[in-house]
């Protein structure tokens, strides 16, 4: 029997503000999770400290609401442990790109098969709005105690130059598209991001609906060309035209999916090939005793130090 | 006979330059005699060049230190023969290289200006021109037999035997040293050359030119100082033994205690015990193991993270999803990992982390002994992040075994479980015997973890009586995880009563821990428990401690030691149970300002007014026990510092 | 007469439904009546629609803290009848919207899920039906006196009168409900109206809606329940006053003090003192000021960062420049600061540390009441990272001297000081007089600051008999700066006579801080000097304590409060005196684990038996004590947790 | 009286390992202050832990050796509070790819005007020959206990999806090369960063000497009309080739400055716009007391506070 979006809800109350973005994302990742059919057990939210960080609370799957930077860490060693759990971070761009940049970068080196969802508002919403990474420079958002004299970092870009190995940019209003999207991510076998652009009415009120929708076009309906994939070694030749794209934000906005590399192993691959029965016995199934009873003896596991005297 | 054998070697040089492989040679040759033995190095924190030397202790059982004066010193440089004169015993051995004679101190470029400066005027008082050959002349002089090895002559010679270039056999001068000093000391040939073979297993030109290079130097000892009285045998003969120092042995612990993951980013002096779970990640299970689980050999994932904010995160998502883990760090990592701390505390996750302490404060002496994170670990972590167990090991062994004790209170209780090491146990080798490494004698303890969890009735953070809830893996069934303080379903709430509720189960919680851990594994009593004066200590100041009660007693000073264990929870009944019923008691620490005097007050309300501190960043040895108890014991009260080692 | 006024107002409502400006007008209506106010916002940690409520006091002399009962509710909706019904005193006021009635408590979406079926429970005790209407009949059964505002109607008249639509004026329900109260208790409408000018100063159309409001409502009450008799005049009429929150008055503290760099990552409850930094990057110079510097303006720059090792580690790069430095966090933050803390220790780089307390552990509850960072702070940072000072405001006034102390002590002794504040701080305002925030009473001091070096005879960690050394900024003279252990010159070494000298160098700075901050810096008594029964506590325990204690006193029951100040250096002296002559004593704190009483005996041996907690995560409430006090007198040991608050 | 290298130098002894790459860096840095003739005071060296960190010992200036990942943070410190300091950030790959990244990252959005060297040997030299992020996927160097599992990250895409204006590549042991692009950078009013290719003979077994000099070639020697200049809004045309070329790894590798641009406003000047006077009186300099007495008083200062009662 195939799960219903519904199947995703839970019963708790949505502490977002009237017309937030997030609804929009939270909507679309129901529903990407109900068309792929996933268990509900099966699948973990990991997000980190911020408004869009309590989408765990909404979403019915095994999920764990981190600390402000960390979702990324966490997320990881979940999959590690469990390579055959579906692990998606969804968190802000403080959080994901301010305080948790170090991961945000780490992890492209690692391609592990996680998928970042980046709830993209430009502003720190749960402490009051202040700037975000995102943030234009220059830009005062209403709570801001002075201009931004910060630049702003493209998602992007970092996710490409860290080795991300899908990147796609969405826009939070537009929830079919989002949906497939997440959809195409779930189904990539690496590390993935979604930069979403998410209006926060209360405190952005520069980027708002008005703003971004003057400004949005996907790329595949501009031009029905538009292949971002990497396949084989002769298509690297994109990558500096979709570079180009990924750098375009004025006048227009790009959305779609940039980049998707099929070429690179993902991690879960490449421990298997050092630690062969790894993805059998991953850390979070494999036995570590029988009946309390280890498995092993220093002196039969560890021969190296041996002296026989 | 060889029970009263009682050796200390010190091998000195560039690092880089042997010291290492030295060491660990003549571990070797003294454990192959039949010996137990303890080596510890000190070393600067660079890679090649700067002064590194290695104690190395023999007795028939057990030694748990090294101690000064020496009994031989392995000079492989000028630097160390300036760096170590005053370290001689009389009647003792020097054994340097002829080559070295010549070098004056101020040309030592490595050497710190402001020891260079110190030995100057010490020579200078002594009336010792600072050159290499005035020193050894004056330690001849003061009884020290010196032997000096003509290095390019003996590297000629077992070129010429092995025909073979000087150049490719000249890394075997340590060697030729360690030879040297087992002709001197009457061990045999044959012990030399199997510690060579064992130590260099499986890269056989190097066992080739080595065992070559101890032959020539055997007999250019044996032509020049004649034959040594034959060294006895050792207590320890025909066995199976392992030799590990404590990074290893930990290593070892945390396979066979069923560490799945472990994470980590590489610290001093942590690394090596990361790099040695990384080269056995895959290994052989036992014949029970084997066949009940039908394959032969299993592996844990070791994962160098991007920091330690990571290392402690990843470790912690591990441990939801069901696997055992650990991490390994040091201080500057330990500070980094207070967040992640407290979050393992809210979210009730088992983690051990393995801290292996060293100088500070901040990056301090990355290479040197310290014991100065203790308040630190116990509080380590924002809002309260207790419950939380602090547990201290005092040696390898119990390094060992503690490690399988901590994985299995971190999940039995599900709490992080930071275990106190420091680098005199990172670094430091001992020998030791099948029985002392019992895989089988701490069962393997998952507590309350619930591997098949009905979904209608799941609670993840259930009230219960003793604080501890059903623990089902993340995948297992559906429900939330949150640093935020939240109900009995893992979901965040404000409500004030839940709010206290979850307080007190955290209080609760400790009180369980401190209830169901042993007495015994808190605090132990060594040495005579009738004494009236009492050493409290924690951690890897025992072995020194036991080592130097030994002497004391045999001048009929008998003493007894108090080792804390745990100071989260503390053995409060038993510290002022010892305390109280103590004339004199005496603390030893390598910290400045007390840190466990504090936390004896903090928890007994008794106070300890003699300590006994080493600030110098050297390891602790036996004599600095054996003269500080004295001092302290003459004194009404106050602060002993002891300085010795350079 | 005013001397009598004792009011407690609560104004509960919507999180971003005008609750934060119905407290702020409130305060100002009762300010420019000449009363002293205190008021204190309980807020959830998200940004719109969850219950948020204003506590405000109003005495003739400087209330310090809320209680319950309250003598006058406010209910901008249902969910506050619900949350508060059991709060109002006897005779009390319930003011509400008469649209809210028909709300059934099922209908109530934000409201946390375990507090509505307590309520539910509560509600079928007394035999109430869970609906808004019935639960005001209940109250107005039980003598409160219940005012309902027909907001539809009024904000039809106001609209009309204004000539605009319903919608533009929708916004002012909270003035009317501020002025319905200030009609009950017989206030002028003046005083709403200037509340409202003041509040809203500059925004020409919001003033003008939010008086017709007033005006409308006035009316209404006139016309339905007459006229009150009026509130007499506070003493404070006719004066230039100010009002501040905690975040205010340090931000202010820090310009005043001569921060020159702020640097920050956000985080309830610090964020609005950055904040206000920032609006106020620019500010004047005084008269005297102006003419000697020859300007009139000058500047600190406040910098976001991008987290807080940044943050922190950013903040010692000022100070080693020669800036003067702060910087602000809370709990997670500080976690996340340890590394850095070490490394200011190490380097003697002073830094002020403001440390806003919040609910833990980990995330825990960010918008609520918690002091459980005490031992954290005193052992932030590994390898033993002391001297440090820990040092904690019992209120906003103290808080303002505390910070320019804090900043005057880190460049005195070259220290890191965690200045530690709280939530309850932060989110409370109090009404004070020019002399209450004097900027000269405390002298700016920079201890050994040496603008002009020699560069000849510089050494930045000269040994001095203080074990403070000279300190010249970065950029005036070439010197090292390193985490590393360091000779006089700051070069790295791992000399272990210089190594040791430095270990005593910074155990020596910590006597000379416990030496030159006087006693009456590190602890205050207050109350009955005589009293054989104590209270001690810390931080913004304070107002509550001395508020009940006023309560007691009354009773006959005199008692004396020993608040710590500082943790690090400890009062020990005055804390050991204090309490040896003490029959009973109690502690007060807002954490599980008893942190000050731990550190109380860590640093004199005593403990203290009888402790109240408060763990719900709300502010602490004069009753608590009040009550908590009295329960505590009657055990013979314990713990009493108070557990007011919704 | 211009000063000399050897003004530079300290008579500490230099604790590297024979042939390290480092004292190429040292060198080059050491000739491109005495060519610039900075005063030793006002330079100073920031650096975190690592074998390459020891550098402020060995360089006559005004340094300051932090923490592990941290010196980008202090050296931002020290520039805001004292913008008339030269502040050159010295570290290794370890520790600014891989602890330090977030702030990596972070100061690129500021583009404040300090240099970042990045001693780049692929390895962590000092705790002995583990993986740095910039070893390339399954290679494994003499001290690993397993073959790397994580892919490189580039270090110049990384800054120049971070938004540093100055971007260049040099190797260690082409010692008058890297000197030129070290004055280049002290020029440059910005975030810049030179990736150093160090060989660690120690360690790094795999990438040496030899490895390098196989591949390496300079943008501008090969391509004389090699022009990395973004001057103009036309010249951001220019950026995808830049792009290109700062991917090019195999089977040559580029050197030279790949990317100037002069475009971006530096943080001094921003500041200065928010807060008049900040050049003139910085946070290091200007008075805050006058013989003990505060500049001003909190009802003059914060008005919006006052009641009028
Ligand atoms: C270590 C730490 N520092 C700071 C905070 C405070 N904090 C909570 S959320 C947040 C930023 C939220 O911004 P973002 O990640 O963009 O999420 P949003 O609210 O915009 O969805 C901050 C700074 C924290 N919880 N922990
Ligand atoms: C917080 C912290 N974690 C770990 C360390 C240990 N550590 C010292 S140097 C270093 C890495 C050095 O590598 P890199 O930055 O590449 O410098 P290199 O030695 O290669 O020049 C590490 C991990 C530390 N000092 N502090
Ligand atoms: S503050 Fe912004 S991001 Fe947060 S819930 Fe409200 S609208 Fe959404
Ligand atoms: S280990 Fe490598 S980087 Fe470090 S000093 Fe030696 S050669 Fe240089
Ligand atoms: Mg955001
Ligand atoms: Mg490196």
């Amino acid at each position: 029997m195939a799960r219903n979006w519904m199947d995703y809800k839970t019963d708790a109350w949505v502490q977002w503000c009237p017309a937030c973005g997030n609804f929009g994302i939270l909507t679309a990742l129901q529903r990407a999770l109900a068309e792929l059919d996933l268990p509900n057990e099966k699948v973990s939210i990991v997000s980190g400290i911020g408004c869009s960080s309590r989408i765990p609370y909404y979403i019915k799957t095994s999920n764990v609401h981190t600390l402000h930077g960390r979702p990324i860490p966490v997320a990881q060693g979940i999959k590690l442990a469990n390579p055959d759990q579906v692990v998606i971070v969804a968190s802000g761009d403080g959080d994901l790109l301010g305080i948790g940049a170090g991961h945000f970068v780490a992890i492209g080196r690692r391609n592990i098969d996680i998928k970042v969802i980046l709830h993209d508002n430009a502003v720190y919403g749960l402490t009051k709005g202040q700037a975000a990474p995102t943030l234009p420079l220059w830009f005062k958002t209403k709570a801001l105690g002075q201009p931004n004299i910060q630049s702003a970092v493209n998602p992007l870009l970092l996710a490409f130059a860290s080795g991300y190995t899908f990147i796609a940019r969405a826009y939070a209003y537009h929830i079919d598209q989002l949906k497939e999207m997440i959809e195409a991510a779930i189904r990539h076998k690496g590390t993935s991001l979604i930069d979403v652009l998410q209006p926060c009415p209360t405190y952005n009120d520069i980027m708002t609906k008005e703003w971004y929708e003057k400004r949005i076009y996907y790329l595949d309906k501009e031009d029905p060309s538009w292949n971002p994939n990497i396949e084989k070694p002769e298509d690297v030749k994109k990558i500096p035209k979709i570079v180009e794209k990924m750098m375009e934000w004025e006048p227009r906005i790009p959305l779609g999916v940039f980049y998707r590399n099929t070429m690179v192993e993902p991690l879960d691959v490449r421990i298997e090939k050092i630690m062969p029965g790894y993805l059998q016995n991953p850390p979070a199934r494999r036995s570590i005793d029988i009946g309390g009873r280890a498995l092993t003896n220093p002196f039969v596991a560890f021969k190296d130090r041996i002296v026989t005297t | 006979m060889s029970e009263n054998v009682d050796l200390d070697v010190m091998i000195g040089g560039p690092q880089g330059g042997g010291i290492e492989s030295s060491g660990q040679m003549a571990l070797r040759v003294f454990m192959i005699k039949g010996y137990d033995v303890f080596g510890i190095r000190e070393y600067h924190s660079d890679i090649i060049g700067a002064h590194s030397y290695y104690n190395v202790r023999v007795k028939a059982q057990k030694p748990r230190s090294v101690r000064l004066p020496v009994d031989a010193l392995l000079a492989l440089d000028a630097e160390t023969i300036f760096t170590h004169y005053n370290d001689l015993a009389p009647e003792s051995y020097l054994i340097y290289g002829t080559e070295s004679l010549n070098t004056r101190i101020d040309g030592i470029a490595p050497m710190d200006h402001d020891t260079k400066e110190r030995v100057k005027e010490d020579l200078k008082q002594k009336g010792v021109e600072p050159v290499a050959s005035e020193v050894v002349k004056y330690l001849a002089s003061t009884g020290v037999k010196t032997v000096g090895l003509p290095f390019k002559d003996l590297l000629k010679v077992t070129a010429e035997r092995l025909k073979t270039t000087v150049v490719s056999v000249s890394k075997t001068v340590n060697t030729m040293s360690i030879t040297a000093l087992a002709a001197m000391l009457g061990i045999d040939l044959g012990a030399v050359e199997k510690s060579i073979q064992l130590y260099f297993a499986g890269r056989k030109g190097i066992v080739d030119s080595n065992v070559e290079a101890a032959r020539t130097t055997y007999e250019y000892i044996k032509d020049n100082y004649g034959v040594s009285k034959p060294l006895p045998d050792g207590p320890h003969r025909n066995k199976v033994r392992m030799i590990a120092t404590g990074n290893d042995i930990v290593a070892m612990a945390k396979i066979v205690g069923g560490v799945t993951l472990e994470t980590y980013y590489p610290i001093t002096p942590s690394q090596d015990e990361a790099f040695y779970m990384e080269t056995h990640r895959v290994f052989d299970l036992d014949e029970e193991a084997s066949r009940s689980l039908g394959q032969s050999k299993t592996g844990t994932l070791v994962l160098q993270a991007e920091d330690e904010l990571a290392a402690l995160n990843m470790a912690i998502g591990g441990a939801l999803a069901g696997a055992r883990v650990a991490t390994t760090t040091s201080g500057p990592g330990l500070s980094l990992m207070n967040e992640a701390i407290s979050f393992a505390v809210i979210t009730e996750t088992p983690v051990v982390i393995s801290v292996w302490m060293r100088t500070g404060p901040s990056t301090g002496i990355a290479t040197r002994q310290g014991q100065q994170d203790l308040l630190h670990a116990m509080f380590a972590g924002h809002g309260e992040a207790l419950p939380k167990i602090v547990l201290a090991s005092g040696d390898h062994l119990e390094a060992y075994y503690d490690t399988i004790k901590a994985l299995n209170w971190a999940e039995k209780f599900q709490v992080p479980v930071i275990h106190l090491l420091d680098k005199y146990m990172a670094a430091s080798m001992m020998s030791f015997d099948m029985e002392d490494v019992d895989p089988y004698k701490v069962p393997l303890e998952r507590g309350k973890l619930v591997p098949n969890p009905d979904p209608k009735t799941y609670k993840r953070y259930e009230l219960t009586d003793d604080g501890i809830s059903p623990r089902a893996p993340l995948g297992t069934v559906q429900y939330i995880v949150s640093s935020l303080e939240h109900n009995e379903y893992g979901v965040v709430t404000e409500d004030p009563v839940i709010r206290e509720k979850m307080s007190l189960k955290r209080l609760k919680k400790m009180e369980t821990i401190e209830r169901e851990i042993p007495e015994s594994e808190k605090a132990v009593l060594y040495g005579d428990p009738d004494s009236r004066i009492t050493i409290v200590s924690w951690g890897s100041t025992k072995g020194p401690i036991l080592d130097a009660m030994g002497s004391l007693a045999k001048e009929g000073l008998r003493l007894r030691f108090l080792q804390i264990k745990t100071f989260l929870p503390f053995p409060t009944s038993t510290v002022k149970k010892i305390i109280e019923s103590s004339d004199d008691v005496i603390a030893v620490e390598n910290n400045a300002f007390g840190q466990m005097v504090m936390a004896v007050r903090m928890f007994t309300g008794l106070n300890i007014n003699k300590r006994i501190a080493k600030l110098n960043s050297r390891s602790l040895m036996e004599q600095e026990i054996y003269n500080g108890v004295k001092k302290a014991l003459s004194m009404k009260e106050g602060l002993v510092v002891v300085s010795d080692g350079a």
